[in-house]
């Protein structure tokens, strides 16, 4: 007996067919995992049986789910109400199934310890931009699970979680497929793939190019792309990085914070999230930025580009004070310390598009003309793989991969000294992945990278040295290959773990 | 007595008085700052109420010549400056006489230099030092100068007679018709039958004075029931109930004087030309229709068409534009004119009398531009600046208008109108008891005024009030001001 | 739930019906507005105030006049001053309002709204009164001063509706781009808030109008007697219900034509498509 | 949330200054109107010397800057100072005034937040279609009809024609609880105007929040359409609406002279007028402290609600 089923279906924007003669069903108990290139058309498979398609768009095909669909979105921020509590629509989802208040606010509660945020209580009560970006999408999974829906459409559930956290979500959803609920995995993480899917459907450019038992195009695929992708997955060579020689801590030039506090809130101890942080980041080096999610990574980042208003320390670039707010910085000092957003949907304009958007980049910082700043866009954006048709329209009409590449152009184009990568790579598929990666070795030559990622594989390929972040506190820092190979502190070593299960 | 409650309403004319009931009469007022001192009457409600409560010595009657009221009579000496006044046998709403003392407190309180009471300048020609109580009802006043028609002071406006000594009027004693029951500043005033009345008791058993600033809520609560007297209504609202039933619409006829003022010391209108140009400009017609919506009628130049010693033998002027370019091009405006013409929303008309006469004037090749003043001062503002400005003028003998506007130290005297011969005319009028001389002067002091006079009074508005169709008694003649308007002790609903 | 094919549900109309109620309330007003004084011709005699017949087909109004040629006279002041008043005011209220929402200087943002407060504080009509008696402003200062009447107002409705958008991770991305604050308070903060705005706006229009009218026969800018339908609805009044039209045809031009640009903001705001439909 | 009281805190303290700022400014207006107490109780009649006494027993011959400064002194001891017309106490002219303006606005905010908002919900709810239009049209067609126009309107067809309510509040004075029937029409007329604006609003606001992602999602999970609407969609929809729902209240305090002179309610609308006509700069002034301290009230609760409802304002870079 079959939850949900898609057949033939084609959606058609603007006369481009984003999807094209999809089918895919979804049984209860079992695993269907969705997997291609970023912008394959995958969350519009997905969202197509929640029967949402895209503005504007002709649609056609047949699309039958039984009951309700549980769905947890790519973009975990859009989804939550900036206006409400996280716990508002918690609140009414469990009001669903009925129950006294008190038998209700359990169910809660169980759902946020289920997807993994283990204070319940505190995350109730925070305003969507009160929680970092891996809280937000397990805040987003909590709906899914409280829902009880039959079906669960997952689109990226895995993303913005740390390997700890990520390893636990991965058996939240194999119980979750044990109690006999259908999920339907949208995910570029092979290895979560790995585990969970029973079922896979690989699509390229809108058609399904490959399905069958998961075993079975694992073990042989018999597609091109899906052999590239399950190879560009598959565990790394040695970092092709050049690296520096151990201990050679780099000198004056370039980035310093020392004594980085940060907290929210208007007073100091309010609630604090950075505490004593010292970063010297020397020219060309790349720092990757580890950490269990919601350890202050983004909120570092955000310090150090100006975005964040409230820490103590010092800042320094080159020797020279850094101001505390963006909008104080003069313009060489904003090109040179760039950052690229954890949330590409929400950092761009939903007005207009893209290309555009990013183009400005170049046109404020420096000081380039309007044609040559769009045609360097255009190559920037070529450069991490998308299309100038694509970028040109709006970022409604780009899928969450495209618009995170979107993202790091614009930050590109100011020619950055320094350049700050907010998970930038979560939402790839592995040869995207690779691209970004390549790319991002290249600028290695005048830029320094702060790379925060949670996905160790990518710190190892490309970082020099590694700070590891636990609450608010480096509690380890080194170079990548003496770090990765031996863990001191125990939280690191969990962290290990945890990646290479 | 004076009273010549005449009438009562068209269809129950005839009907016998019924006693009883309480009518409720709405007016604009002047809201929570209103007081029941009579002395500071301003307003028609204030005047309305001043006299359900009290009395003047004398009352303007609908000719607006004095008629006895608490005096019951008055007798010149031979210089005409001393006055006897011979009072009624009246009563205080507490039972007391009504005395001499209390009538020389009245004019003394009115009088008093540290005081600013309106009636003050009407009753600056009596000596009050000099004047005495012969006995309980006898006064006798000396004046400072002879003055023949000493009875429109007695009758002035504002100066009632109130109890000696009385200096707080939250609950005021009067010897008017009604007694005082309670009041609400700006909101309503509630007096009930005084048994006592000199005049004869009222037939109401109450009256209620209620405030409605607003027009349409005036004839909106008559319809509705609500009250059965509107005082001033627009003739605009006049005509849409006229035959409607529901409402019974009395017109007062002639109650307020419309016109232009033209400063006669001034160019371009210190030229008699240029006045008599502006004269034969105005297409009165014109302007009663425009201005006053047709509910009035049409002036001479002259103030109060139809009373005591008006000149009706001076013929009515029309328009002569022809006549009017040929004077100004005598004056030296043969090629154009240009004149500021104030005005301000300050009464009903002024604007739209303003823009008509801003037409008609074209025609003769005068520009006016008109200039819209501020409301709340504007006849401080038009008193001495400017050159032509709208006025209008509430009822008054005419020798109060030429008292009060028209001789060389007059208070009010808007068109700067001083000539010494004139003076000499009215002094002349006031000295002589022969009321034929006294006629005569007043015409050729009219004569005066409408050849080369600063006043331009093209009408002689309607003042409108309605009335439920119960009530009856209410007098359909009397100008407003005058004895027998808003005289509720002669009312009665059927 | 059976399953069917999805329709190509789009929903692209949802703003034509309201286009075309828009374009029909609005076309008769603008057309008197725009072409009536060409056909105006020179005033006729005077009537009776308040009266209809003898060939005034809409009757006299209050000074005696035509109806029908004040009708004609007297739209385009209407459309001019309440189209420049309102544009005024959100010219000054715009800048002002995002610069308070965009700034994270609490001082600057009291410095900028705060005094507007005092102003809201004023009864208008103690302010209209004051230029009343001050200035003799002509229509165009009339325009200004009522605009300005209207800024405090305006700038705070602004204000909030662009506090969510301006604290959104859009601006700090534009912010890192060096953006110019023009591009970031109208070109997406001002964006952003863009329907609230047009729904203020629209609704704004209409209170312009009749401030214009109350200024007029308190004396301030257009003549007590000038040809506007506004000026006309307000000291028609006291006819209405002898000479209904002098009041009832402006008013109903002025309804139209506030309700048919409205509509139209709305048509022309109305989103392209809808999501939510399941096949 | 300590950020929020501080802003609080600021905000009254600065609230103090704007009133004082309010006062200052309506005594300049004032002031500088032409004119004075003397010369209008005069009216008519402007007999020179007679202005002068009065002005002389007003004291207004003294300087401005004393006068006010005796009666800002005043003030801190609660005293308003006396009326220069009538002599009475302030205090008493605003008391008397206070309460009918208040049972107006009252109940006309009674009807009107729900009316308005329900009206506007119900609007984006079918934007475009068929209820939209009607909502939309009959709302703009009435606020684009002037006040005293639709008072008369109803009046007429209410009070005259059917007979079903009193056409005025004429003789009640203050005490309009006496006669709830008088309070019906007042009410409706007051609530033309703001149900259409703030209901526009809402209703711009509510088409924005319906078409979000979260609005999206709520309605995903089953959240029943009303649920999504008042308790999703709305609360990001409600911040200008406050905006105008704090304007509409002063409005209400202040400026509602139409319908208080056409239905004869005695309420501080009237109260100022006539107190600016007699240039009678006491009871104006005390008048200025009373729309004061309620403008900077109703402000402070409008910023309330803007703040409540974007709490990511004061965080942002
Ligand atoms: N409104 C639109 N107009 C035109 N093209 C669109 C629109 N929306 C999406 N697309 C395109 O459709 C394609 C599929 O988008 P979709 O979001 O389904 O990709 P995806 O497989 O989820 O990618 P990702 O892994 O990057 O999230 C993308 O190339 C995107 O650019
Ligand atoms: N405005 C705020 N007020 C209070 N706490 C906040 C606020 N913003 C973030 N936090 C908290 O600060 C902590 C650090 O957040 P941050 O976004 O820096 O985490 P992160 O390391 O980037 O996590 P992730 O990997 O999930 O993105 C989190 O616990 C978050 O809940
Ligand atoms: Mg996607
Ligand atoms: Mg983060």
């Amino acid at each position: 007996m079959t939850v949900a089923r898609v057949e033939n279906l084609r959606v058609e924007i603007g006369g481009r067919a984003v999807v094209d003669g999809v089918s895919l069903t979804a049984w209860p108990g079992r695993c269907t995992a969705l997997v291609g290139p970023s912008g394959s058309g995958k969350s519009t498979t997905g969202l197509a049986l929640l029967g949402e398609y895209p503005a504007g768009a002709r649609v056609s095909g047949t699309v039958t789910v039984t009951g309700r669909a549980g769905y947890v979105p790519q973009q975990p921020a859009a989804a939550l109400n900036p206006a409400r509590r996280a716990g508002a629509l918690l609140a009414d989802i469990a009001r669903q199934a009925g129950g006294t208040r008190a038998e209700r606010a359990e169910r809660t509660r169980a759902a946020l310890l289920a997807a993994q945020l283990p204070e319940p209580e505190r995350v109730l009560r925070r305003y969507p931009h009160q929680l970092s970006g891996g809280q937000q999408q397990r805040a987003g999974l909590a709906q899914a699970l409280l829902s009880g829906a039959p079906v669960v459409v997952a689109d990226e559930p895995t993303t913005g979680q740390d390997a700890l956290t990520r390893q636990r979500v991965v058996a939240e959803l194999r119980a979750v497929l044990a109690r006999g609920v259908a999920v339907v995995l949208l995910s570029h993480d092979l290895d979560v793939v790995r585990e969970l899917a029973d079922e896979l459907v690989v699509l390229d450019g809108g058609r399904v190019v490959e399905s069958g038992p998961a075993d079975r195009v694992f073990a042989a695929p018999r597609h091109p792309w899906t052999a590239k992708m399950l190879a560009a997955g598959a565990p790394r060579p040695a970092p092709e990085r050049a690296v520096r020689p151990p201990g050679d801590e780099p000198g004056g030039a370039g980035l310093r914070a020392v004594g980085l506090t940060a907290w929210h809130g208007a007073r100091r101890g309010g609630s604090t999230v950075l505490r004593d942080v010292s970063l010297t980041l020397g020219a060309g080096e790349c720092r990757a930025v580890v950490g269990r999610s919601g350890s202050g990574k983004t909120t570092l980042a955000r310090c150090l580009a100006g975005l964040h208003r409230r820490w103590s320390g010092r800042l320094e670039l080159d020797g020279v004070a850094l101001p505390r707010s963006v909008r104080e910085r003069r313009r060489e000092q904003v090109a040179a310390v760039q950052y690229v957003f954890q949330d590409a949907r929400a950092s761009f304009d939903e007005f207009r598009p893209v290309a555009a958007q990013i183009a400005r980049t170049a046109v404020r910082l420096r000081g380039a003309t309007e044609e040559a700043a769009r045609a360097e866009a255009v190559e920037t954006l070529a450069a991490v793989g998308v299309g100038a048709g694509t970028a040109d329209r709006p970022p409604g009409g780009l899928s969450g991969g495209e618009l995170q590449r979107a993202a790091l152009a614009r930050a590109l184009l100011a020619r950055p000294r320094v350049l700050l990568c907010d998970e930038i790579t979560s939402g790839l598929d592995p040869v995207t992945q690779q691209g970004v990666r390549t790319l991002l070795a290249g600028l290695k030559e005048r830029t320094s990278l702060v790379l925060i990622t949670h996905d160790l594989a990518v710190a190892a390929s490309l970082a020099d040295r590694i700070a590891v972040l636990d609450e608010g506190r480096v509690v380890e820092q080194g170079p990548a290959a003496e770090l990765l190979a031996a863990p001191a502190h125990p939280f690191t070593r969990r962290l290990l773990a945890a990646s290479s299960h | 007595g004076g009273g010549s409650g005449s009438g009562g309403n068209g269809e129950g004319g005839g009907d016998e008085p019924r006693p009883g009931g309480r009518l409720r009469a709405a007016f604009a007022g002047g809201g929570a700052s209103e007081t029941l001192d009579p002395h500071l009457t301003n307003l028609f409600a204030d005047a309305a109420r001043a006299k359900a409560l009290f009395d003047k010595l004398a009352d303007f009657g609908s000719d607006m010549s004095a008629q006895p009221r608490l005096a019951e009579r008055w007798e010149p000496g031979d210089g005409l400056d001393v006055w006897t006044i011979t009072l009624r046998a009246a009563q205080w709403h507490d039972g007391s006489p009504v005395t001499a003392a209390d009538v020389l407190y009245s004019y003394r309180r009115i009088a008093d230099p540290d005081g600013a009471f309106r009636a003050k300048a009407s009753l600056e020609p009596i000596d009050l030092d000099a004047s005495r109580a012969v006995d309980d009802r006898t006064v006798e006043f000396k004046l400072k100068r002879p003055y023949a028609e000493f009875p429109n002071v007695l009758a002035a406006f504002g100066a009632y007679i109130v109890p000696d000594g009385a200096e707080t009027f939250d609950s005021p004693v009067g010897s008017g018709p009604f007694r005082f029951v309670s009041f609400e500043p700006g909101s309503s005033l509630l007096v009930e039958r005084f048994d006592g009345y000199w005049d004869g008791a009222p037939h109401l058993d109450e009256l209620e004075f209620v405030i409605a600033d607003e027009e349409s809520a005036r004839i909106n609560a008559l319809l509705g029931g609500q009250v059965e007297y509107a005082h001033e209504l627009n003739p605009a609202t006049a005509r849409a109930h006229e035959n409607g039933g529901q409402a019974h619409i009395v017109r007062l006829r002639n109650s307020a004087m419309q016109g232009f003022v033209m400063k006669t010391d001034r160019a371009p209108f210190d030229d008699p030309r240029v006045r008599e140009a502006f004269f034969l400009i105005a297409d009165r017609q014109e302007l009663v229709d425009g201005a006053l919506s047709g509910a009035g009628e049409i002036g001479n130049d002259l103030f109060g068409k139809g009373y005591q010693y008006y000149a009706d033998d001076i013929p009515q002027r029309a328009q002569d534009l022809d006549r009017a370019r040929e004077l100004l091009a005598e004056a030296g405006h043969g090629d154009g004119l240009t004149v500021t013409l104030d005005t301000s929303p300050v009464a009903t008309g002024f604007i739209e009398a303003a823009e008509i006469f801003k037409e008609q004037a074209a025609r003769a090749g005068v520009t006016i531009e008109v200039a819209v003043g501020n409301e709340d001062t504007y006849w401080a503002d038009t008193l001495d600046s400017g050159t032509l400005a709208c006025t209008r003028s509430g009822t008054m003998p005419i020798e109060s208008h030429i008292s009060q506007r028209l001789l060389s130290d007059s208070p009010t005297n808007a068109t700067h109108w001083r000539h010494d011969d004139f003076d000499e005319l009215y002094r002349q009028a006031q000295s002589t008891s022969d009321e034929g001389e006294r006629a005569a002067l007043y015409g050729r002091m009219q004569r005066r005024l409408h050849a080369e006079g600063g006043f331009l009074i093209w009408g002689f508005a309607d003042w409108i009030v309605a009335t439920a169709g119960n009530v009856r008694g209410v007098a359909e003649d009397a100008p407003a001001n005058t004895l027998d308007w808003a005289r509720f002790d002669r009312v009665w609903l059927a | 739930m059976n399953g069917r094919a999805p329709d190509g549900g789009t929903g692209v109309t949802a703003g034509r019906g309201q286009a075309v109620l828009g374009l029909a309330l609005i076309a008769v007003p603008l057309l008197l507005a725009v072409a009536g004084p060409w056909f105006a011709g020179e005033p006729g005699p005077r009537g009776v105030s308040f009266t209809t017949g003898q060939g005034h087909w809409l009757g006299t109004d209050f000074t005696g006049r035509d109806v029908w040629r004040q009708v004609l006279l007297g739209g385009r002041s209407v459309v001019l001053t309440a189209v420049t008043a309102t544009a005024v005011a959100y010219l000054v209220a715009l800048p002002v309002a995002l610069a308070a929402a965009l700034t994270h200087r609490a001082w600057l943002e009291e410095l900028l709204i705060r005094p507007l407060d005092v102003v809201l504080a004023v009864p208008s009509l103690l302010l209209l009164l004051m230029t009343a008696a001050l200035f003799t402003p002509g229509p165009v200062g009339l325009a200004l001063i009522v605009a300005l009447i209207n800024v405090p107002d305006a700038a705070r409705i602004v204000r909030a509706a662009a506090a969510e958008a301006a604290a959104r991770p859009a601006v700090e991305a534009m912010r890192m781009q060096g953006e110019s604050w023009w591009r970031m308070a109208i070109g997406y903060v001002g964006r952003s808030a863009l329907r609230t705005l047009a729904a203020d706006a629209g609704v704004r229009l209409t209170g312009t109008l009749y401030l214009v009218a109350t200024a007029a026969f308190l004396g301030v800018g257009v003549a007590p007697d000038a040809a506007d339908w506004a000026v006309m609805v307000d000291h028609n009044r006291t006819g209405l219900f002898v000479q209904p039209w002098a009041v009832v045809v402006p008013a109903v031009l002025i309804v139209a034509l506030t309700t048919g640009t409205n509509l139209l903001f709305d048509a022309g705001l109305a989103r392209p498509g809808k999501r939510g439909k399941r096949p | 949330m300590t950020d929020g009281r501080s802003w609080l805190l600021r905000r009254l303290v600065v609230g103090v200054a704007q009133i004082a700022g309010v006062v200052a400014l309506v005594f300049l207006l004032t002031e500088a109107l032409p004119g004075d107490a003397a010369v209008a109780l005069a009216g008519d009649a402007p007999d020179p010397e007679r202005v002068a006494r009065i002005r002389e027993i007003m004291r207004l011959d003294e300087p401005a800057a004393e006068r006010f400064a005796d009666w800002a002194a005043g003030l801190l001891r609660a005293d308003l100072g006396t009326s220069l017309v009538s002599g009475r106490p302030v205090t008493g002219y605003l008391a008397d005034a206070l309460g009918p303006t208040l049972l107006l606005a009252g109940l006309t905010l009674l009807l009107l937040v729900p009316v308005s908002v329900g009206l506007g919900v119900l609007a984006a709810r079918h934007e475009g279609g068929r209820t939209d239009r009607l909502i939309s049209t009959v709302t703009l067609g009435v606020y684009a009809v002037p006040e005293f126009a639709l008072g008369v309107l109803l009046i007429v067809v209410f009070a005259l024609r059917l007979g079903w309510l009193p056409p005025t509040a004429v003789g009640h004075g203050t005490d309009l609880l006496a006669e709830p029937a008088v309070l019906v029409l007042p009410v409706l007329v007051l609530l033309a105007r703001p149900v259409c604006s703030i209901s526009r609003l809402v209703r711009a606001g509510m088409i924005e929040a319906m078409a979000s992602p979260y609005a999206a999602q709520a309605r995903r999970y089953g959240v029943p359409g009303r649920r999504v609407r008042w308790a999703h969609a709305l609360p990001n929809a409600v911040a200008p609406a406050a905006q105008q729902l704090a304007r509409t209240c002063d409005w209400l305090l202040s400026g509602v002279i139409v319908v208080e002179a056409l239905f004869v309610i005695p309420g501080l609308g009237t109260v100022l007028i006539d107190a600016v006509a007699a240039r009678d700069i006491p009871v104006v002034q005390g008048l200025a402290v009373v729309f004061g301290v309620v403008t900077v009230v109703l402000n402070l609760g409008a910023d309330v609600v803007t703040r409540r409802f974007a709490p990511r304002a004061g965080v942002a870079a």
